[in-house]
């Protein structure tokens, strides 16, 4: 795999299985209102991922498509962050993710509108106006959920420690972003990590709520597909149909 | 009495009656009843199918699989707000519908076994609820007429997909072709059940379909509605090239329709009475779901209730 | 398939699905002992399993060895009863489904000893004190959780409500037993009822528990491969890998 | 004194202590915190191969595998047993684990990522943990070196089919070799480290080398055990077909040893610390685990209090 190829999974990879997770909310969400506007964000990222997954193939050019790469791949070939394959926690935990993880695309895609690859640069144009979307959504449920009752505070607070760990993964500089980056086509993470972290501050600060203090450990390995042992499970759930039908068509 | 005369003239013109106007009691009941149970199906109708959103063959029909759930929940609300137009609000049938005092469709109480099972409920059980909607268009209440143009458009949007994944199958492998049989055995009688017990001919007497036609609630009877279905879908599944799981199916020259066997209306009214595979489950995941976001609903409400009193706080100063 | 291979299956079906929910119980139990003691179990019925789905694929004689028919085989070809399928519940819930299970398993398997099918007679006279020790270990657990704290008590009686409506099933004349039992090969599962109704009622009596009244609902159609949506996760997880890897040897 | 002249001699010959001798304190400390952290090694140990039970590939290994963690479930319980002669007892081990006041080895913060894992575990930490244990089964305190007897022989069965596990995906499928060489590249250095920080050479007399081996509980130097580790491995390896992720691994003509590169101890301290990739999570599945189960041991101990009460009763009757 070039490292373009492996820029353009790492994206995909963390829009497929962010998507993935947030499928599992619907029929689940503490609203309805909520299924719909979780589903809705489970949804923008799915599309992420299948133009995304449908660039990398190409660019590969060994005749792969969005489902090949997304139901044939086995653990270590994925590389997506590990803060998107965390089992679903509560509505506080997944807000918290939500909020980290839609900033940082927020400031990615921006980013990526000017991509030397005129096709990720597509992708983004669209994908921006989304991101903005769920990372306004998650700020309104953070900003509730930490300025409602004590019990939604402390629960948000808790979200935001629990999740904070896998946030710095979103800001490293892995080798094929480091090309990427060379050539125009992508971005340096770790030059939006400031841009994300004014964004979560001050929600956070209006939130009433407090910037967990530096993990004792943080993810890291995603993009090199090492992943946390949650991974395999969320895979098995994804490709069993599809590896089930050697061949066929949906 | 005047108003009673008014509701009476507008039922008679075929007019629609609007939440402002004066209603008999039994009117309004006999709407909030069957707005509710429109709305919980669509609610509950989402887990079968949203059963597959993880495990999904393939990210096309991933996608169109979620945003048909999405819809789903969508039309629940728009059938709440209906309701709501007659004085009810949804806390209140939510929990009618928790503690087993309001029902939803059956056909929701069967599980979802294969990936053919998503197409199946896409085609017949869609299918179905189309025939017995697209009447609701034109219903004596007005929001609930309304709501069901929305519904309708996007129902037979999701027919046409259903149909459409299983003509993928019936175009596929053995095992696809297997599953799309398979899943058209096990969903085809629950299907024609969704129309309602026998309200024709010597049973036109029970039941309620005589006063909600009257009330232009009501545009056909269960039977003629199930005829229908019944003919429009034969062909379909001919086209598919599957059988369906009735011997007596034959197409009546004389009549201009298909006949249809016997119905197993034990098995309905056992299902309906909460013998069913799924019904436990269905309201169990229904209430976690509820109770698990009591928290988050309350936070919310607290909020808006903080920011109310900081604007009112903003005016008066 | 023939009747007597899916008398097979239905036997051998019912251990492993039961084998794989208790090995989700390892690292899990409430206490170490019980870690070892729910693995056991496990084990033993993996084993039943094993040779009974290799028994039925050389009775079925298209070369289907136990992987094959394990890993292979699609969720409406499994023959279970829906009591083993269940997710896992606490651990009064599982102590109240291996005490009917084991019962069940007690009674099928002295029968089986003397089956016309002299493989399925020899594995039975092996699984018969397996079933026992299985059956006594659950006997003891029910006794201490209904005779032990008011917790316990009420804990335990919620199990055995949760567990009853699967119940009925394990006593269902499904067409394969009803071949079985006329070929002198199987034992028809009603047969068996009232002997493990005996022996479940006692030990409640015994631990001042109730016998649950008859359930509004009770499962049927795992015989017939129809399922509870609870069963394709499981095959998801326990099929993944074998299906990722057509025609490899482990 | 005169006791403790007593337990020098036993030391110097080369005896066993039991339960009953007099011991000094720092020598019953050590041995507690030597024994508990062995024994929650075995039960943290459980995890990572309890991670593949569900999802083993084949029926044949799902047996073997659940039979290991099992067997590895055992172990603890004799360690634990063997630890409680000392004078502590079990629960409040474990509570010492729970809240991190007690170590478990670092290897098990790594996580099983392919079906390879498996295997690797078998063959590497298995192997360097025998390496480790031989020479325990001489210790000079009778209770852990009966234990480590047992412990030992049951570990190099599991060493031994780990390396037929890794052998068949050497025979395999290409998928089957690369997960193989993945397992290899991952775990071969945190095995290396399993043997702890140097403490021969200039470090000899850091560390509790010194000590321990005066009181015959250790016999070898962590460096030693490395080196013979690494001697017995690296021809197995070159038998399943891999490469060792080490560029300075070469034999040694003159040493009669397999030389290697030097060691990220900073990763070590790192993992041991806390920030290794599992650490929250090991901790947080055997506290959930253990406070799930709360309720369950206060049954059966108020059971067993019951019965005791009654066959009191019985007797005096």
């Amino acid at each position: 795999t070039t490292l373009h190829v492996r820029y353009l999974l790492s994206l995909g990879d963390d829009a497929l299985v962010y998507a993935q997770r947030l499928g599992e909310w619907l029929t689940h969400a503490p609203q309805i209102e909520e299924d719909m506007a979780l589903g809705n964000v489970g949804l923008d990222l799915l599309g992420q991922a299948r133009s995304l997954l449908t660039r990398a193939g190409e660019v590969e050019g060994g005749g792969r498509d969005e489902d090949a790469l997304a139901m044939l791949r086995d653990e270590r070939e994925f590389r997506n962050v590990q803060l998107v394959e965390q089992p679903r926690g509560d509505f506080a935990v997944e807000m918290a993710r939500m909020l980290w993880f839609a900033s940082y695309q927020c400031e990615l895609w921006s980013q990526l509108t000017s991509s030397a690859d005129e096709t990720l640069a597509g992708i983004a144009g669209k994908a921006v106006k989304e991101a903005v979307y769920h990372r306004d959504h998650a700020t309104q449920w953070v900003l509730r959920l930490g300025d409602g009752t004590e019990v939604s505070r402390e629960r948000m607070q808790a979200g935001l420690e629990a999740v904070h760990p896998y946030v710095a993964e979103l800001g490293e500089d892995h080798e094929a972003a480091r090309w990427a980056a060379e050539q125009g086509v992508g971005v340096l993470p770790s030059s939006l990590t400031d841009a994300v972290n004014a964004h979560v501050s001050a929600v956070l600060e209006q939130a009433t709520l407090t910037m967990p203090d530096a993990p004792r450990w943080h993810a890291r390995g995603g993009r090199e597909g090492v992943h946390s042992e949650a991974m395999g499970y969320l895979l098995a759930e994804m490709q069993h149909i599809a590896r089930s039908h050697p061949g066929a068509t949906w | 009495e005047e108003h009673m005369a008014y509701f009476d003239r507008l039922v008679q013109d075929d007019q629609r009656i609007e939440p402002r106007d004066a209603m008999p009691d039994a009117y309004r009941q006999t709407l909030i009843r069957q707005i509710a149970q429109h709305a919980h199906s669509e609610i509950i109708g989402m887990q079968p199918e949203g059963n597959w959103i993880t495990r999904a063959p393939s990210l096309r029909r991933k996608a169109i699989l979620m945003a048909k759930v999405q819809d789903e929940a969508g039309h629940g609300l728009y059938l709440y707000s209906a309701a709501e137009t007659l004085g009810v609000d949804r806390s209140e049938l939510l929990d009618k519908l928790h503690s087993g005092r309001q029902k939803y469709s059956s056909i929701f109480n069967y599980p979802t076994l294969t990936w053919a099972d998503v197409g199946a409920i896409g085609w017949l059980v869609d299918g179905a609820a189309i025939m017995n909607q697209v009447p609701l268009c034109r219903c004596s209440y007005g929001p609930y007429a309304r709501a069901m143009i929305r519904v309708c458009k996007e129902e037979s949007f999701h027919q046409r997909q259903g149909f459409e994944l299983l003509w993928t199958l019936s175009q596929g492998t053995d095992a696809q072709r297997a599953m799309l049989q398979d899943a058209a055995d096990r969903w085809w009688w629950p299907a024609l059940m969704m129309f309602g017990p026998p309200d024709s001919g010597e049973k036109a007497k029970e039941g309620h379909t005589a006063q909600s036609m009257a009330w232009g609630i009501k545009r056909f009877t269960n039977d003629d509605l199930r005829q229908r279905f019944v003919d429009m879908t034969v062909p379909q599944a001919i086209k598919l090239g599957i059988t369906l799981p009735d011997p007596d199916l034959r197409w009546n020259e004389e009549r201009g329709h298909w006949d249809f066997g016997e119905i197993d209306w034990d098995e309905f009214w056992r299902v309906l009475k909460g013998d069913g595979p799924c019904n436990a489950q269905r309201i169990a995941t229904r209430v976690t779901a509820h109770e698990e976001g009591a928290w988050v609903r309350e936070a919310a409400a607290a909020y808006a209730d903080k920011q109310a009193a900081r604007s009112a706080e903003g005016a008066v100063a």
